[in-house]
């Protein structure tokens, strides 16, 4: 989904990740400063082996809270253009799962305005991910494992 | 009238759909058919307070009313990002 | 320059910087955050039309400023590995000159360490830039213009 | 002592040459050396406020007693990155 000013790209896919897709549309001959943030699967959660993540959200939705994010964006900070994309369906270790590139004329605001995006996506997009790891599998920030009692996992956040 | 109803992650799991259309009162709220779930599914209690909700695919909260074709989301809390 | 532990990578280069370089040795199973951080040639800069840009380095003390900073990153941030690279010699309007990569378990940590190394890398590895715009040429964070008049012009920093 | 002497950009530029070998005395610090250049080129006092200096690659101030054979670099401010 591109808006009408091309300044904001938001997607929603079952491919792996390339950053260069992100990068290349938030170059500009105005942009002295680019950041990028990439999510990938790590190896282990919370004391767990992790094999694999998959991802699904409600679609539609989904992309339209993250324009909704990019817009806010936009309008909180000088920056140029904000492209995010996030993965669906299985995603192994090492590989994206969310991407993010931001693009300003100065560093702090490409700084700011790229780690506020990701915080906010954690927070409001619909997009769920289950872990599949060795001995079960769950889903994370949910309450019930495959056994069928409830449990909460915390998604870790060290601030 | 008619709402559709739409189930994710763990709740599609746990229902084992992923959607429904249902027929609610004339008046009701999303607290209306949540509460018909759980006359159901009494287990659904558990999750309930962390459970978020969304209308025509906006957040709502439960005391919103719903009209005749609306889609009801139930959005069990977002894990979006890997773990970082 | 990478170290024996292969956490830190650092390069000076003449050829155009591949941010692709830089993600791929920072990338690691255990890492769940990336960020990136690129600085290219804007058009213009304090009101002048910026045609290109040339930098020049302090060989061997450049490379060796940059090991520190990456050094002192490591030690002060749960990041397990960063890349720096700086780009000499010319820099066309939107080609990068700068480019790190840092990645970590934790994406706070990730985007503090990120943003501390550009911030360092300004203030203490010896490189320089002249900028060539509409109607000369200027040693940017230096005192004179081609005129041989002693001239101060600020690099622009809005924090 | 033999010193060698290296300038950079503005500074390079200015003085036409990119490095040079000075006879210095012995004891010698690099406002020695400093204050040598400046009598010849009296207009380098402009830039003096902003000028670092590094011996063997390593920032050092200005009261740093110089070795035979040392390395001198004059370090007008530095400008890596782009404008951000």
């Amino acid at each position: 989904m591109t808006d009408k000013q091309h300044h904001i790209f938001c997607k929603l896919t079952q491919d792996p990740i390339e950053l260069r897709e992100l990068t290349d549309f938030v170059a500009d001959p105005g942009a002295g400063a680019m950041t990028t943030f990439i999510g990938a699967t790590r190896n282990t959660n919370d004391g767990r082996q992790v094999i694999r993540l998959e991802y699904e959200c409600y679609a539609g939705m989904a992309e339209k809270e993250m324009v909704k994010i990019a817009a806010e964006v936009l309008a909180r900070w000088p920056v140029i253009k904000i492209a995010m994309i996030h993965r669906l369906g299985r995603v192994d270790i090492g590989e994206a799962s969310v991407a993010i590139a931001v693009s300003s004329g100065h560093r702090h605001a490409a700084f700011e305005a790229c780690h506020y995006a990701i915080n906010q996506l954690k927070e409001t997009v619909p997009i769920w991910k289950k872990e599949l790891y060795e001995g079960g599998e769950l889903w994370i920030g949910s309450q019930t494992g495959m056994t069928g009692s409830f449990q909460k996992v915390q998604e870790e956040d060290r601030t | 009238m008619r709402i559709r109803l739409r189930y994710f992650a763990s709740l599609r799991e746990r229902l084992g759909r992923t959607e429904e259309i249902r027929e609610v009162p004339a008046g009701a709220t999303i607290e209306t058919v949540w509460e018909m779930l759980k006359r159901e599914r009494p287990e659904l209690a558990a999750i309930e307070r962390s459970l978020a909700f969304a209308v025509a695919q906006e957040y709502v909260d439960k005391t919103h009313p719903l009209q005749d074709n609306d889609e009801l989301a139930f959005i069990p809390p977002v894990s979006g990002g890997s773990y970082d």
